[in-house]
């Protein structure tokens, strides 16, 4: 099978379903004559020309709203964001218009967009673009978000995604798109709401997503050298989420921890562990345990941001105490 | 104060004919359609059959009608809260409008929007919004479709004086400029948000001043005669149409009621308000009906009569329908919410 | 002791506070002439005038930033939000100004600044006027938030909130401002982090806030009619929150029950069930549970919103199940 | 394509007096003292020992040394992730300011801030923001508290050409004109946002167009000759000051090194950037030291050589200076957190 960037499987689904389906554009900054700021969107000017690959002015509100409507008339935009600290400023087009249109209209309009790009922090770019929008975005009704790690899954999930017909939030990650990994030729396409087990394992179950997977196999094979076998399932869709996958895990091994970029407060964290909490209370042999950012704002300095972060070595720390609290 | 500056209004060009008899009846029916649907709303909101924001367009029924006149298929009007009128004048039946503010289940949209939104995709009502701004990128966004699909259609989307300030509008604005969309911007500058007069709100007096930084051709005028508001709107849906060269239209008229029906409206005086009820279109039309046109107070009242007879209709069709199922209320909010 | 409404308490807090202070000032639309959408500031205008009430066009993006940048020169604003739902326009703003300046500029700066307005669902507003905020405010370190249920607590807590040297978002409710109470004459300042219990009890813990304390309070004495004797905690401050007051109470009951205005995704509801679910893991009888909105966008229609909100009846119905689970 | 529009630049008016060679050497070492620390930033970040994001200041330097003759105290510079070079021209030490660019402890902000973020409030600088047009509200802000706590100081809010066409721009810039808030604003046009030329950002040529919306008084010229730039400045920063008369004013400039580190700027031509090197105003007082002046190579070259030492000496510094302590991440979120 060919090894493809993150970066280059998001290029080969938006490139396919742009061949496929031409309602389908890609608008942001820097798409097109730039090539994207990551490079995503590499070469589909040339392919696609102006008027598919939009590039647009600074003006996230605008052109977020822009795909809204041009969605609400038939085509289907993959909106980038830049990266999604940026969304801050399209929040009420995504939260009171994406969301909402459908049912405002009792059905009359459907909402086939996509907004895509880089989420959670990257490295050392302080506090206003270093921000995990999982909280912000799975917190309400109307959209679906998805949170890609591997370039098997970037591919899969961003096709599927292009296709639904429901506004999706599509979390990337800066420091990942050069992470290299296995994708079939040929067509394949994931569904959304479906975790999938990246490392299976029957002492405790690592739940995780994102920039998380990768470190959460890391500590997974730390722990494995201590007898630990840990289960790592990768949600890959945060709304919905795949809750079926997740407590069947948990049944298996009794002991849950999570590991993710993002802050501790509430977010798709605290609503995993609160429902595994309840609906595997008899299950646990011990208290669900969360590995994220520290609360508080990031800081430039390298050895500030690194302590804020989780990591292999902390999230091992947490599978530790899982596996041996009632020993 | 609520300001209006006659000085700074683009003098019209004349009228290519004056408009018949049966013309004037027909836009004079359409305007007292509209208000008279929203008197009886206003009625059912004091008898607590309606709930939760009420907003009327008594005073700026002229707009919503001579738009509609210049409606293709395949056009759009995307609009504010206030679009009652709208609906009506692009032909949805006062019964489902009226059904909707009783939050029933024959409403327009079924009850789950109420007052603020009303949508009807095939009569070419794209919606009205609630959030002051949220809109101007969306319809945009459907005039980007458009030269996109090369569909010709316009989009003609309407918005209070007060939306001007907030970013959305601007960014909206600047992107269909900048791409040359097929859509017309309309200010409905009735001189107020909320209590907020026009001079607390802007220090500007011609809000189309800003039409030459999104490079869009710009008109502005008092809206008294139904006719002069038709031809000078068409004017722009045509450069939309044929040149994707949107505009930026500042339309200088009042809203006789408050805000909304919690507004008792005491920031404005008396006096401010018989001006405006003398400009006010409909009571022109009515004017020329009887002076031009020979009409008597009888035949005036017989027209009235039978569009009381419509809407009083409409109410006792809202009266009967019933509530939406409980569980209407999960649908929709996904695709597959069927 | 007087009785005031919720509306005037909020009203004689401000005015106070601007009479002992006069960089304190209040900015938003409608505030000054007139005298507020729903009328917390009347009469502040003729008291104060226009340079410390101050109309603002529609704006909320540009106004919040105002106070954000007034706040940094040494000024105190009290910024109001017609509503939390307009907010959503000023997400940044709040997210990446109000929350981080004074990290980002290593202590340089202060921002004592309120935000404050109605947040959650009314009565039939429809789908973008009917959204509780904590999730999005509280999921960000650099705030702090508020959220105030009876007119003791909103004068106590907005007085202590405009002294405070950090943003505050402050929620209100425009179905309760009408809400009576007594309130003692003088001055007095409720600590922000204190819960406050609104009836003791030993059975079951009710843990709520906003408008969902007097439902709360209903299904406390339904549920006592049935000899369930509830423990009611109002939270009303939300980030951060009395983890001790929390704890202490679910250690005598080792019930939990929690009833808010809110969507059941994350936000405080989830996070304040995983911690204790974390820090009580083994003085729970039964699991924690949730009693908030259905998932879904909020109708007009009377019928349909009713059946999306918490109420009395179902609050009690998971009393019951919480108190019964063991039996 | 980047473009300049000579047609549109308002002539300037005649300087009063031409400098004296002491005045035009303090400028040019001014001026140069930013180019080589940017210089050096740029080799620092090749080494690694730069991370994130390092937006470089050289071309655009007359700007912020102008804007630093101006200053009175009290007034306040507000600005982008572009901030190097104002933080220089305000009197920021180089150690400190390389000191932030390596996130160690002594830097400006103790290592927070990285490039994008430096703060120095008793210095007049107000901060450097990285959220396109988040920052022109906050500007507004301080000038709105100025006006409120009649302390005469005046805001300098610099932004992008690129931060024209977001909303919290208008919004801001909105109320500072309603307001009438002492505050200039000031559109640092250097022809593109990242690699986006302004004619693909907007079809207006004159960014100035929007200042009567705004009722602001505009200027607009092409920043060759760091005098002229001065006294046109200064005439706005008067106008904040006496009148409470905000301004627009817009800046012909140029970047001459890509948007970050990171881009290569293979978007513009060699020819491009050759024409505005004949105009960067640094070339231009050392051409005007050799040519009215009599400075000699020499003269030139210890000047320069004195200057790299500085910035050399900054890089050992931020080099030998410390990692900020773990602790310090906890610092600073909330006043409490002391
Ligand atoms: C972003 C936002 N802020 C505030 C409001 C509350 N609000 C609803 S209508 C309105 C006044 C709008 O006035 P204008 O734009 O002139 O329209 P009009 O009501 O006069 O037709 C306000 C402030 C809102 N809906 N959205
Ligand atoms: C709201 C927002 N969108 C996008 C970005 C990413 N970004 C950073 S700088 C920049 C270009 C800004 O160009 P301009 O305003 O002309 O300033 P310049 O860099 O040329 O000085 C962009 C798109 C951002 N920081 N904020
Ligand atoms: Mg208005
Ligand atoms: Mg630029």
């Amino acid at each position: 099978m060919p090894t493809l960037q993150i970066r280059e499987a998001l290029r080969d689904a938006i490139d396919e379903e742009m061949a496929r389906d031409d309602r389908v554009f890609v608008m942001g900054e820097e798409v097109g004559h730039y090539n994207g700021a990551y490079k995503v969107t590499q070469g589909l000017l040339d392919k696609y020309g102006e008027q598919r690959v939009v590039d647009t002015p600074i003006a996230e509100a605008g052109f977020a709203g822009v795909g809204v409507g041009a969605a609400m008339a038939g085509l289907r935009p993959i909106i980038e964001f830049m990266t999604f600290n940026f969304s801050a400023v399209a929040f009420d087009q995504i939260l009171n218009n994406a969301a909402k249109l459908r049912h405002l209209s009792g059905g009359q309009f459907t909402l086939p967009i996509v907004f895509r790009g880089p989420n959670a922090a990257a490295h050392m770019l302080s506090s206003t673009h270093s921000q995990a929008f999982e909280s912000f975005y799975c917190g309400f009704p109307g959209v679906k978000v998805v949170s890609v790690a591997t370039p098997y899954d970037a591919k899969g999930l961003l096709k599927t995604a292009v296709r639904d017909e429901n506004p999706i939030i599509f979390f990337e990650s800066e420091v990942q798109y050069g992470l290299k990994g296995e994708v079939p030729d040929g067509e394949y396409l994931i569904p959304i709401g479906e975790a999938d087990i990246k490392r299976p394992g029957d002492d405790v179950t690592v739940i995780t997503w994102g920039q998380g997977v990768a470190i959460s196999l890391e500590a997974a094979t730390m722990a494995a050298d201590k007898g630990i076998q840990c289960e790592v399932i990768d949600l890959r869709s945060l709304r919905p989420w795949d809750t079926a996958a997740v407590l069947a895990s948990v049944r298996k091994t009794n002991r849950v921890v999570l590991a993710y970029h993002g802050w501790p407060y509430g977010g798709t964290g605290a609503e995993v562990a609160d429902f595994i909490a309840r609906e595997a209370f008899d299950h646990l042999d011990a208290p669900i345990e969360r590995v994220c950012y520290e609360d508080i704002n990031f800081s430039y300095a390298e050895n500030l941001e690194n302590l804020a972060i989780p990591t292999p070595e902390k999230i091992l720390a947490y599978i530790e105490r899982v596996a041996y609290h009632n020993i | 104060m609520g300001c209006y500056f006659p000085d700074r209004v683009t003098p019209t060009n004349p009228p290519t004919q004056a408009p018949d008899k049966d013309e004037v009846l027909r836009v004079y029916k359409e305007m007292l359609r509209i208000r008279r649907f929203e008197e009886q709303a206003s009625r059912a909101y004091t008898q607590g059959k309606i709930s939760g924001f009420l907003h009327l367009y008594i005073g700026q029924e002229a707009i919503a009608v001579s738009t509609a006149d210049l409606m293709k298929d395949g056009d759009r009007v995307v609009t504010t809260y206030r679009d009652h009128g709208f609906a009506l004048a692009l032909g949805c039946e006062p019964d489902r409008c009226m059904a909707e503010l009783f939050g029933k289940k024959d409403g327009l949209v079924g009850g789950v929007g109420g007052s603020m939104h009303f949508f009807d995709k095939d009569k070419g009502l794209w919606g009205g919004y609630a959030i002051v701004g949220g809109h101007i990128p969306v319809a945009a966004g459907h005039a980007f479709a458009s030269k996109y699909l090369k569909d010709d259609a316009v989009t003609l989307c309407f918005l209070g004086e007060g939306a001007m300030h907030i970013g959305a509008t601007h960014e909206g604005m600047h992107l269909a400029g900048l791409w040359k969309l097929p859509v017309v911007f309309v200010i409905e500058n009735n001189q107020y948000a909320m209590g907020t007069p026009l001079s607390r709100q802007t220090l500007v007096d011609d809000l189309t001043v800003r039409a030459p930084a999104y490079r869009m051709t710009s008109d502005r005028w008092e809206v008294n005669d139904i006719f002069e508001t038709r031809r000078r709107l068409a004017e722009a849906v045509e450069r939309a149409r044929k040149d994707h060269q949107p505009s930026l239209i500042e339309l200088l008229t009042y809203r006789f009621r408050g805000h909304s029906m919690s507004d008792p409206a005491k920031y404005r005086t008396r006096d401010e308000v018989d001006v405006w009820k003398e400009k006010d279109p409909l009571h022109r039309a009515e004017l020329s009906l009887r002076n031009d046109h020979g009409m008597s107070d009888d035949d005036i009242e017989s027209v009235d009569d039978t569009i009381v007879e419509e809407m009083e209709a409409a109410v006792a069709f809202a009266d009967a329908s019933p509530q939406p199922e409980p569980e209407h209320r999960f649908r929709h909010h996904l695709f597959e919410d069927q």
